[in-house]
C-alpha cells in the first residue's frame, strides 16, 4: 500500500470530516450533542494530543483540517477549547477530559466571558495566583449568555492546581492559533457563498459578478483567505516543530492570528455587501459565517492586541526582525 | 476558488547558511561605502560594478544552466539570494531584466546560437537587457502592438516606439515586441505579434529618457526607426510573440520584487525604533504580519514556477497584495514614528512615497490584476 | 466638479438651549429606566409611548405646519432634536419614517383632506407608516415595481408584494409605489407609477415578518391581494409616483440617521475610555474628526432642503462618507479598548456589529452612491 | 453700491488671485521672485492681518481663500511662513516683516528642518527655553536641502526676544490649519486633472471613467475633499471668533487638519491611480500637486500627531466630547 503525502492524507481527513458533517443540520442548536459524539467517535476532536495521553494522534496540521473544515459547515461546539484543555492536561500529566471541555484562563481565581463554560462537561483552568501558573479543574461555572456566534459563555472558578511552566499568554495564543483554522474555514464558506451568489443574483440585466466593482472586492477577498491561509499554514509546522525556537514559534503563530482576525472583519463586511439585503437574514446561511467571523476573531485577545505584540517583539529585534519573518 | 488555496508553506530554513553569506557580502559592501541602501533598487540601483561583483559571487545567472555559465542553483536559493539584496537595498538594476527575464526566455524559446552568446555574459553580471513591450497609449492594454516589421532579405526591418522601457539608456539589447504580420479587421489582436532580440547599438535606434516625478529617469523611449534585425535575432518563433510574453507576465507578477520595494525603509526603520520606540504598535504589527504572509507566498510561487507549473492565479494574488503592501509600509512608518527620525529613514521615505505610484503600475495595475483573480475565481 | 464644494458651514451655536433641553429629557427618561441606549434606535427603538411623550415636548412633526398640528420649527432646530435622539440611542422608530418621510410627502403631494386627517395624528405622535418601495428582487432597481393596480368603480385594486418594509408590523399606514399603467415594451419602466396610501387594516392586506441575523424582525414583507384603495388615497398625481419617490431619496440620503448609527456606542466608548484610556489614539481621533465633520455636512443639507434646495450630490455624498463612518466606529471601539469593556459598551458594539451590514444597504447601496456621486461630477 | 455676501467677496478674492497666478509659469522655480512681489503688492500675502499691524487687513478665510487657489495653482512660496511670522509678530507688538518670512520654532535656540529658511529674507522664530515662550528674528540661518515639493529647508538659530503666551502647540496647529488650505488646493488640482484626464484616456475602446473602479474612486475623493472644505470652514470661523473658548477652537482646528492630512495621501494615490504612468512624469502637471500633497501635510506635524491630540482631549471629556464636536 502507497503512503500517503502530507497533502494527500490531509485531503482524505477532511472528506471524511465533510462527510460527517453532511448528515447533520448544522444550523440547528438541538443537534450539537449527536454532532459531538460523532465527531468524538470518529477520533476528530482529540487529534494533536498523543495516543498515550488519551488523545487521537496526528498532528497540529491535521487538527487544524477539522477545525477549518467545521468552521466552514457553521459548526458551533468547543472544539478549540477541548483541544486546549487536553493540551494544557497532557502538559501537567493530568487526564484529558474525553468529553467537551471549557478551558481558559483564571485570573484572581476567576475566569469571566469563558467560551462554553457551564454547557460542557468539562472545564480545565490555567489558574494565575501570586505570579505562578497551574492547572485545575473548575469549581464552579455558571452560564451567562450567548456570543454574537450563538455559543454560550460563562464564569468558571478554580483555586491552584498541578504547577506548569505554561503562561496566560501562550494558551491564548496557541488557543487563537486554532481557532484562526475555524475563522478561514468560516472565511471560505463566507467566499464561497458570496461567489455563488454574484453569479446568480441578476441586476439592471445581468449577474452582479460582472460588475467590476463586486468583482474585485471578491478578488481581494481571495487575496485575505489565501494569505491566512499561508501564515496558518506556517504557524502550524512551526509549533509542530521541536526543534524552532519559542521566539520564532510566537512570532509565526502571531502572524497567523493577525492575518486570521484582519481577514475575518473584512471578509464579514464585504461578503454581506455583495449579498445585499439576502444576506441580512436569519434564512439565509451567510450570517452562520459571517457571525462567527466577527465573534471568534475577540475569542482570544483581539487583533490590535496580537499586532501590537508582534510589533514589540519586533522592534526588540531591530533590522534583525527581518529574520524572525520567514523561515 | 480552490486553485488560490493549494499554496502551500515552503520552509526556507535550509538556506540559512546561503543567507548568512549574502548578508555577509552586504555587510561587506556598505562597509566599503560602495553604495548606499535604496528603495526600489531594482529598477534605481543602477551598478555594473556591483552586478559584476555579484556575479563573481555566483549570485547572478543562478537559473541559468552551468553549460551556459551559469550556477544552476535551486529557485529556493536564487530566491533567498534576491530576498537579502532587496532588503538590503542593493543597487541590482543593471542585470536585473536579463537575470530575470532574458535569460528565461532564452534559456525556454531561444536558439542553441543565441544562447552561447548572451547566457554566459548575462552570468558573468556583464550584459544587461531591457524590454520593448509598453506603446504609446498602450496602457494596460498590451496587445495593442503598434510598432511593426516588414520582411527584407535576412531578416526584418522594424519601425515603432516603445515607453516605458526601463534601463534603456544603459542596456546591451532590447527585446521588443513587435507585430510582423498586419492586423486584419475582425483577426485576433495578439496574433502575428514577434519577438526580437534588437542591439541597442543598431542604426535606427534612439533613446530617450522620461524623467519622473523623483528628477530621475530610469525609464525611455526607444524610437525604432526602420532597424534591421537579423533572423537570428528572432526571440522564438515568428507570431507566437503574445504567448511568449504572456508566460513572461507570470514571472513579473509573482517575485519578492513586487514585495520588498520598501523593505529597506521598514528595515531602518526598525532599526531607529528599537531606540526610539514606535506610536501605533498595532499598525506596524499588521504591516510585518503581511510581509511575513507575502515572503512566504512570494516564495510558494518561486518553488511552483520552477517545478514548471505556472500558478498565474496564485502570482496575481501574491502582486496584488504585494504591491498595496509596498506602499503601505511608507504610511505605517510615517504613523508609528515617534520623532522626525533619522537621516537614512527620512531620505528612504522619501524615496518611497516618490516611487510611490509606480508599484501599483508596473507588471499590471491594480484593475487588471484583480481581473485575472476574478477570472480565476470563475467571475468573468 | 464645483457643485459638491459649494457646501458652506452652517453654525449650530444658536441652538444650545434647545440642544440642553433634549438633552436633559433623554437624561430624565434614562434615570427613569424608560428604556436603554440602542444603535440604529430609528430603526431597532420601536415605543410609541416615547413617540408620544417626545410629541408632547413638541418634538414629533417639527417641520409641519401649526395649522396641520405641527411647530413649523426650523430645519437647524429638528436637526438639533434628531442629533440629539440618535446620540443617545433613543427609541425613535414608532414615528420616524411618519415624521421624517410621510409628513413632508403629504405636504407636498397630498390633498387638503388628506393633511387634515394624517397630519395632525403624525404630529402627535400617534400614527406611524411604513414604505412600499422594494420588491422581491429588485434590489437597488427601484423601478422594477411589479406590484400593480387596476381600476374599478371609486378606487383601484391592487395586488403584489413589498419586501423591507420597516416597522409593517406596527405601522397604521404604508405608502406604496404601484404600478398603474401596464409597462409596453420600450417604454421608460419610471412611467405609469402612482403612490397610495394604504391602510395596513384593509381587507387583502398580509404582513410576514423578516428575521434578519440579530434574531429581530424590523422588516417585513407586505403581501397585497387584491387590496381596495379609494381614490381619496391615491398621493399625488397618478402616474407620477417615481418622481415623487425620487424626491423622497433626497430625504432619505442626507440625513443624520446616516451618521449617527452607531454614536451611542462611540459616545459610551469615550465615557469609559476617560477612566481606562485608549490604545490607539490615532485611530480614534480620525473617527472623530470625521464625526465632527460629517455632523456638520448633514447640517447644511437638511438647511440646504429646508430653504427648497435639493443638495443631491452633496447628499449622496454624505451618506457614502456617514454610512462607512458608521461601520468603522465599531472597528475602532475595538482597536482602542484597552480592557474588554463595560457591559454598555460591549452590548452596543455587538448591536453595531450585527446591524452594519445593513448600514450601506439601506437608502443606496454604495455603489449605487459613487454612481449618483460620478454622475454628479460629470463622469458619467 | 450694493454690499457683497460673504460667498461673492471670497468669489471675487479668488477670482483677482487666478488672475495674477495666470500670468506666471508658476511650475518654473525662476518665477517665484516676481510672482511673490505681484502677490505682495497686490495685498495677498498679509491678509488676515490687521492694517494697523502693517497688514492688508481682511480675516482667515480672505487669507485661506488665497492659500487655496495659490495650493492649486501649484505656486511653491512661504505663504503659509510669511502669515505666521506676521501674525507671532503682532501678537508680541514687533514690526511685522515685510517680504518672504520663514517661521517655525525653536527648541534649545535652535529651529531644524525649517521651511525657507534661508531662502526667504526674514525667519521669525518661537523660541522655547526654559520653559517659557519669546519671539525672535533668527540669529543665523542655512538652507540646507529641499523636501518632496522641491522647497527648501533649513535651520536657524536665536536667543531669546520678546516674551509671549503664545505656545509652540499653537503656533503649529495654527500653520497646520493655514497649510490645510493649501493641501484643499493641490487635492482640488489634483482630482480635477483626473477627472479631465479620465475623460480623455481611452482604454479597451472606452474612456477610462466608463470603468466602475475609476468612477468609484474618483467619487471617493470628492468625498474626502468636501470633508477637508467643510472642516476648514468650521476652523477658520472658530479660530475668527473671538467668544470661541480656546479649546473649542483647537479642536475645530485639529479635525481639519486631521480631515487635511488624510485627504492629503488618499488623493494623491487616488489621482496617480487613475493616471497611470503618464502622472509618474515630471512633464505631467500632476506632480506639482500630488508632491505638494506628500510634502505639506507632514509640514508641522503628521496627520497620527494630530489625530492623536484630538482622542486625548475628546477623551479627558468623556461623552461630553459630542459637545465640542461640532457647533
Amino acid at each position: 500500500m502507497r503512503a500517503l503525502s502530507p497533502a494527500e492524507h490531509l485531503g482524505e481527513l477532511e472528506d471524511a470530516v465533510d462527510d460527517l458533517l453532511g448528515r447533520y443540520e448544522v444550523a440547528d442548536p438541538a443537534v450539537r450533542p449527536g454532532l459531538w459524539r460523532a465527531l468524538s467517535e470518529a477520533g476528530f476532536t482529540l487529534l494533536s494530543i498523543p495516543e498515550r495521553a488519551g488523545g487521537s494522534g496526528g498532528d497540529l496540521a491535521d487538527a487544524a483540517a477539522v477545525l477549518r473544515r467545521c468552521g466552514y459547515a457553521g459548526v458551533r461546539l468547543p472544539l478549540v477549547e477541548t483541544l486546549l484543555a487536553a493540551w494544557l492536561c497532557e502538559q501537567v500529566g493530568r487526564a484529558v477530559p474525553e468529553g467537551m471541555s471549557a478551558c481558559g484562563v483564571a485570573e484572581a481565581g476567576t475566569a469571566t466571558r469563558l467560551a462554553w463554560a457551564g454547557t460542557a462537561a468539562d472545564c480545565v483552568l490555567l489558574v494565575h495566583t501570586d505570579g505562578a501558573y497551574s492547572v485545575s479543574p473548575a469549581a464552579t461555572v455558571t452560564t451567562a449568555e450567548t456570543t454574537l456566534a450563538g455559543e454560550p459563555v460563562g464564569t468558571a472558578t478554580a483555586g491552584p492546581g498541578t504547577p506548569t511552566s505554561v503562561r496566560a499568554e501562550e494558551l491564548r495564543l496557541r488557543g487563537a492559533v486554532l481557532r484562526a483554522a475555524m475563522l478561514l474555514g468560516a472565511a471560505q464558506r463566507a467566499l464561497d457563498l458570496a461567489v455563488q451568489y454574484s453569479g446568480e443574483r441578476v441586476q439592471f440585466g445581468k449577474p452582479i459578478r460582472s460588475f467590476q466593482a463586486v468583482g474585485h472586492l471578491l478578488a481581494g477577498c481571495a487575496g485575505q483567505v489565501v494569505a491566512t491561509s499561508v501564515a496558518l499554514d506556517a504557524a502550524l509546522a512551526s509549533l509542530s516543530d521541536p526543534g524552532c525556537e519559542p521566539e520564532r514559534q510566537e512570532v509565526a503563530a502571531l502572524v497567523a492570528v493577525v492575518e486570521a482576525t484582519q481577514m475575518a472583519g473584512r471578509l464579514a463586511a464585504a461578503t454581506h455587501q455583495v449579498h445585499g439585503a439576502i444576506g441580512f437574514t436569519a434564512e439565509h446561511p451567510l450570517h452562520l459565517s459571517t457571525t462567527a467571523l466577527w465573534s471568534w476573531r475577540d475569542d482570544y485577545g483581539n487583533e490590535f492586541e496580537w499586532a501590537s505584540r508582534l510589533a514589540r517583539i519586533a522592534t526588540a529585534h531591530g533590522r534583525d526582525a527581518w529574520d524572525l519573518l520567514a523561515d | 476558488m480552490s486553485a488560490p488555496m493549494s499554496l502551500r508553506g515552503h520552509r526556507l530554513a535550509d538556506t540559512a547558511s546561503l543567507r548568512a553569506e549574502v548578508r555577509e557580502f552586504v555587510a561587506t559592501e556598505l562597509a566599503e561605502r560602495r553604495w548606499s541602501a535604496r528603495c526600489d533598487a531594482w529598477l534605481l540601483g543602477w551598478d555594473p560594478g556591483f552586478s559584476q561583483r555579484l556575479a563573481a559571487r555566483g549570485w547572478v545567472g543562478m537559473a541559468i544552466p552551468q553549460e551556459y555559465g551559469g550556477r544552476a542553483a535551486g529557485a529556493l536559493a536564487r530566491f533567498v539570494v534576491t530576498e537579502e539584496l532587496l532588503a538590503a537595498g542593493a543597487p541590482v538594476a543593471a542585470h536585473w531584466i536579463a537575470d530575470r527575464q532574458s535569460a528565461p526566455q532564452l534559456l525556454r524559446f531561444g536558439t542553441e546560437q543565441q544562447r552561447r552568446l548572451f547566457l554566459p555574459e548575462i552570468a558573468a553580471g556583464r550584459m544587461y537587457t531591457a524590454l520593448g513591450l509598453s506603446e504609446p497609449d498602450s496602457g494596460s492594454d498590451l496587445a495593442s502592438v503598434r510598432t511593426a516589421a516588414t520582411r527584407v532579405p535576412g531578416g526584418w526591418r522594424v519601425t515603432g516606439r516603445k515607453v516605458w522601457t526601463s534601463g534603456a539608456a544603459h542596456a546591451h539589447l532590447l527585446t521588443a515586441l513587435v507585430r510582423t504580420t498586419p492586423l486584419e479587421p475582425g483577426a485576433p489582436r495578439q496574433a502575428g505579434l514577434t519577438q526580437f532580440i534588437i542591439d541597442f547599438d543598431s542604426p535606427g535606434v534612439q533613446v530617450h529618457p522620461i524623467r519622473l516625478i523623483n528628477g530621475e529617469a530610469h525609464f525611455a523611449e526607444v524610437v525604432l526607426d526602420d532597424v534591421f534585425v537579423a533572423d537570428d535575432r528572432v526571440l522564438g518563433t515568428v507570431g507566437d510573440g503574445w504567448r511568449q510574453v504572456t508566460a513572461e507576465l507570470a514571472y513579473e507578477r509573482s517575485g519578492p520584487e513586487r514585495v520588498l520595494t520598501t523593505a529597506p525603509l521598514l528595515l531602518a526603520f526598525l532599526r531607529d525604533a528599537a531606540r526610539t520606540g514606535i506610536a501605533e504598535p498595532a499598525a506596524l504589527g499588521r504591516c510585518l504580519a503581511r510581509l511575513s504572509t507575502l515572503r512566504r507566498i512570494t516564495a510558494s510561487v518561486a518553488v511552483e514556477l520552477a517545478a514548471g507549473r505556472t500558478p498565474e492565479l496564485a502570482a496575481a494574488l501574491a502582486k496584488d497584495l504585494g504591491t498595496r503592501f509596498e506602499g503601505e509600509v511608507a504610511e505605517v512608518v510615517r504613523q508609528c514614528r515617534t520623532d522626525p527620525g533619522g537621516d537614512e529613514v527620512n531620505r528612504l521615505l522619501r524615496e518611497a512615497i516618490l516611487q510611490s505610484p509606480g508599484f501599483t503600475l508596473r507588471g499590471g495595475t491594480t484593475e487588471i490584476l484583480r481581473g485575472v483573480i476574478a477570472k480565476g475565481m470563475g467571475l468573468r
